[in-house]
């Protein structure tokens, strides 16, 4: 799965990756980020569980104790709520902590460091918190309740935070560059799914993505669809098929989840007319909800038809493959709902 | 105190089951029967069977992710526990959690598990508490690691059960590993069980590879905590002999510290001490062996021969 | 403030309130609704932070350790997690615990309890978990960052539990006793500004207001104001000011957060076509961004105007006056909002 | 040993500093100038203000909501502290969080509160791992309280601190209640500095009323974090002498304790001990009085002739 080609974003064609020929999986692609940050400053460290010597549940960060040493990659007690705030707390020496969650499942257990304390902390006396929490997320990979979560809603609710959600290599490094960099708190949700299996053009050099720009992954007429993460594999596939049939679809990959790329979302829904939001996160609530609440009140005019989503339903994610199957947006059913909005 | 032979026959069973138990599971997900995570458990029979035979039938556990013993202990069949791990609908949660999570049955007195460790030390507080105040004799009992002691919840849940005085027994495994998370990066103490000190509590220290020291050791705290004394912190000192789950072949732990520990073996010291006692021969062992195959065998069969639960009921059972 | 009147429900007139005569703040409703079940059910409980002998924060409890003792009014360790763990515990053991969070804010303490192991537990295996938590949230009571919250909507998006918001003294009431006896884990959003502010009629007998229905406060043909907690009243004050200068408006009080009432919003915005939402939460992924899609998604062809939604900005509750003023969305706001999309 | 006259008499200004600002605190609450809550800290002047002599100009603190000693120790402003009491513009959070909160102003190695307790352990555990990483010569030092010690978090940042050696000194302010909440509900020990040994930590017991006492027991904490020997627990036991906030009349504490603790205050025996060194007269005293009048009408009168924030400024300042 190479889907990442003909990078756009907004309504034109954003810059195509040098050409360095480098391939990475989304993996490697944030291993190397993590690399090139520890790299270029000093003040950026690794902190989690069994991501020093192990390398990470998933081998994130395999290698990268060795290249750099115990005091920058750092392996932490089982403990998440004084994990974050420890990164709270080194931040404020002028460190820039990457701190990851063993599976973004776990992040509800130092929920209050990052809601309350790190959310609220430049608000209240204007120090920023320069934090980076990656979360790997969500589901297909049978899993189970607790280890295929997209929880991600909780954050883009919360006023403070940030929220990146990469669907490519190439922007799994740029949006890690960015996050690290950024003075506020990021919350990084990388998608376990893709790890391997999805490999792209990965720059060498200093490339950021920059936080809060959409990028339009193709471009259409008559419908748009928005996704995030692995979900933005599943619309293109979509968006092929229904291009074979002669519709004229178009993808749009949020990438930034908070703050929304507000002018991007609305351009493509005014430019089509029709949209469909997919995310596998459950449905009530989620990013979708407030996709489809901007686009209801941003290009109401521009509408030819409801605003669609399709969404994990409002259950855990199911371990059995039956079940995990159904309860994942994959292809078909983004298919049928694109088509009836076509048909609408 | 000598335990009884029909006591340590039982033992005997419940850990060889365990074991061969979790034996057919790792068997099943070599064959990609069961797909996704697989815990095995081998290195706390002795724990998980002890702490489950100390309970009388109206106690309630609150077992982890290696503690198939007692799951087995207290009733759970193996084909439910079969069907479990292959997703099935006849699984305990009909399929929709994965591996040890979720198999909760409140009519053998099980929790089921959660991810988020140690939500056990803190929901047996809350069946403890109901005991306590109902006035009923009974005793609920939890069990974490190591890795989640470092869990602000196991310090809240552990002080609560003092506060209120609960009949609560806390086991904790330290099996010297938190995945790759070696004892000296978790904690800077010697003895997890010292920390019962900081509840007012007693704590004890016990070889959890000896199945009739864990079970004299937990059968004082059910008793004391049946008798109104309040909650008892167990630290049972083990070794994970597996990786943390299937896919890990723990490179990291020093080869000799798993030599040693294959010497204490719990299962082998328990049979030892009933060949010792002339409670176990050859035959019998072969016997027993024999049997558990035959009990795994249907399980496995009636495992493999329920339905996936259908797609259809994806939205199922979110709300009672 | 006693604009309780005229309750409605759905499209039609509900059966108005046993003229009991009696008329209790908002806050003695909840009181009542506790002590009626502590006397109606021996496995209802109340536990928290200072709910005994001091009778709560906010002196909902108050009289009620005297009643019933300190067994089933039962003073906690300040330790949210664990606190709601026990409830957990409890309930398996058939006890209704009813625990008291001091202020909503505090909720998220307590968070894994909550998303993680309630929310998921009777979809895992089959064990329902009957707990209340009382969420005594919300602002305009010059408290700050962290005693102001309306965290609802983090809830909301969680599948398994219930969350519930009266607005009036009635549906306090009638919804707590509703949410005690429910099966499953309900998050009680009291709103603290009506305390001892709103004053209205409340039954006397057993009489719950069903979890998952709103009600209709006002019925009109130009346009829907959907709101809960202190909005309606807000709601309703612009209603009756629109209406003395001739228009008619329908505030709709959504009652229940989770499961919303599907129905009754898509009736409202079928009727009259215009849609403005009001909440305190924090605009993004709030329970407007819901409402607004649900209705983007099943009322579109009703649809003359864009759906709007006048929420707290995406900031936390600030302390000074004029900040909090200017961030709680009050009738001024509301009524811009609305005289707009009746413009439109 | 016995402390130099210079360091006695600073301490005496700020605490006597921190009371008249609490007492100034008070009477524009019941003018209704401040609005909103309000949390005094009479009782804890010794604690806070001498653990905050005990840090040198480079540490960091976390202080709670009754350490306004601390606050004014390391040079916050009673201007900017009164200015934040009346959401004022010109207060540390600009008027956007509340009394206590948000006092934060890294310049002044100063961490500003937030409600969840006890989040001061946590931070502060980051910022004493960030100079232990740096190698610098630097010790954060955080406050919580009786309550608070029966957060998860205060388990989790103390393990924190030990397993990496951090140099961090935690002081728990146990003034015997939390809110309306007893020790007895709370604990079931008679020390919170007993928990030291869960964690591999020295614990300390202190009369959080005698300034020299808990001045001594600082320094060699914050000595021995400096020196590379890791983090201490400190227990001050002391008394909340007003209610949980100003609108608690704390009617659920025994008369008869409030009685035995106001003979302890640990101003008037911070003022006992100077008249006994000579450093004290009544003379001195009216001095200080009179100067500290002035220091706070000055703050008010800065405070009251500040603006309000303006309202258009509502959705600033949350991102950096
Ligand atoms: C709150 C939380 N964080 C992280 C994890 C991921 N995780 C699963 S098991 C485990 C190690 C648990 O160690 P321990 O408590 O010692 O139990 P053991 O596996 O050794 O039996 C970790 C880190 C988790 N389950 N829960
Ligand atoms: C997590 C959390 N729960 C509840 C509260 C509400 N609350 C504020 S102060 C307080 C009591 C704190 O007691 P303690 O830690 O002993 O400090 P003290 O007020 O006695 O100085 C409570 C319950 C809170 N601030 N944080
Ligand atoms: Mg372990
Ligand atoms: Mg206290």
């Amino acid at each position: 799965m190479t889907w990442d080609e003909g990078l756009h974003r907004g309504a034109q064609v954003v810059a195509d990756i040098p050409a360095t020929g480098r391939e990475l999986t989304y993996l490697e692609a944030i291993r190397d980020a993590l690399r090139f940050e520890l790299r270029r400053d000093p003040n950026v460290l690794l902190m989690g569980e069994d991501i020093g010597i192990y390398g990470g549940a998933f081998k994130v960060t395999q290698g990268l104790i060795e290249e750099f040493g115990e005091a920058r990659v750092i392996d932490t007690p089982m403990a998440e709520l004084a994990m974050i705030y420890a990164a709270i707390g080194m931040s404020f020496q002028g460190f820039r902590p990457v701190v990851e969650m063993q599976f973004a499942d776990f992040i509800s257990t130092g929920f209050d460091a990052i809601v309350q304390f790190a959310a609220t902390n430049h608000y209240r006396w204007g120090q920023p918190v320069p934090i980076t929490i990656r979360a790997p997320g969500a589901g297909g990979l049978r899993a189970g309740p607790f280890h295929s979560q997209s929880n991600e809603a909780w954050f883009v609710h919360t006023p403070g935070l940030k929220v990146v959600a990469p669907a490519t290599p190439a922007d799994a490094r740029g949006l890690l560059l960015s996050a690290i960099r950024d003075p506020n708190p990021v919350i990084y949700y990388e998608t376990k799914y893709l790890y391997r299996s999805l490999k792209g053009p990965v720059p060498e050099d200093d490339v950021t993505v920059p936080i809060g720009e959409a990028a339009l992954r193709r471009a259409g007429e008559e419908l748009s669809i928005i996704a995030y993460g692995a979900m933005v594999g599943e619309a293109l596939a979509v968006a092929n098929q229904l291009d074979a049939e002669g519709h004229s679809v178009e993808v749009l990959d949020l990438r930034t989840l908070k703050p929304l790329d507000e002018a991007a979302i609305l351009a493509t829904a005014r430019r089509t007319g029709k949209v469909l939001i997919v995310h596998e996160a459950n449905r009530t609530c989620g990013v979708g909800a407030e996709v489809a609440a901007l686009i209801a009140a941003g290009a109401f005019e521009h509408l030819d038809g409801p605003i669609t989503r399709v969404a994990g339903p409002d259950t855990p994610v199911p371990y059995s493959p039956p079940l995990e199957d159904a309860h994942r947006p994959a292809a078909p059913a983004i298919l049928e709902a694109a088509r009836d909005l076509l048909a609408y | 105190m000598e335990l009884h032979p029909d006591l340590l026959i039982r033992a005997h069973y419940y850990m060889r089951l365990a074991r061969a138990l979790d034996d057919r599971g790792t068997f099943l997900h070599k064959q990609s029967k069961i797909v996704g995570g697989y815990f095995s458990q081998i290195g706390h029979e002795a724990i998980s069977v002890a702490a489950g035979l100390a309970l009388g039938p109206d106690d309630v556990a609150a077992p982890m992710h290696r503690d198939l013993g007692t799951y087995l202990v207290r009733g759970l069949h193996p084909r439910r526990i079969l069907a479990q791990y292959l997703g099935r609908s006849t699984g305990v949660s009909l399929g929709r959690d994965a591996n040890l999570h979720g198999m909760g049955d409140l009519s053998l007195g099980l929790i089921g598990f959660i991810s988020h460790l140690p939500a056990s030390t803190g929901v047996i507080a809350g069946v403890a508490h109901a005991f306590k105040l109902r006035g009923e004799p009974r005793v609920a009992m939890c069990f974490f690691g190591d890795g989640s002691a470092s869990q602000g919840l196991a310090h809240e849940a552990l002080n609560w059960a003092s506060v209120f005085q609960l009949p609560m027994v806390a086991i904790c495994e330290n099996n010297q590993f938190a995945y790759s998370t070696p004892l000296s990066r978790q904690m800077n103490i010697a003895n997890i069980a010292d920390r019962a000190a900081a509840y007012g509590i007693p704590g004890v220290i016990v070889d959890g590879n000896d199945f009739c020291a864990v079970y004299q050791a937990t059968c004082a705290a059910v008793e004391r905590a049946r008798a109104g004394g309040g909650p008892t912190l167990i630290e049972c000192k083990t070794m994970r002999m597996r990786g943390h789950a299937i896919h890990d072949n723990q490179a990291y732990v020093p080869k000799a510290l798993l030599e040693e520990w294959a010497t204490r073996d719990p299962l082998a010291r328990l049979e030892a001490t009933l060949r010792a006692r002339g409670l176990l021969d050859d035959d019998a062992l072969a016997a027993l062996h024999a049997r558990i195959e035959r009990e795994l065998d249907d399980a496995q069969a009636f495992a493999e021969a329920s339905p996936y639960p259908e797609p259809g009921t994806v939205r199922d059972g979110v709300y009672a």
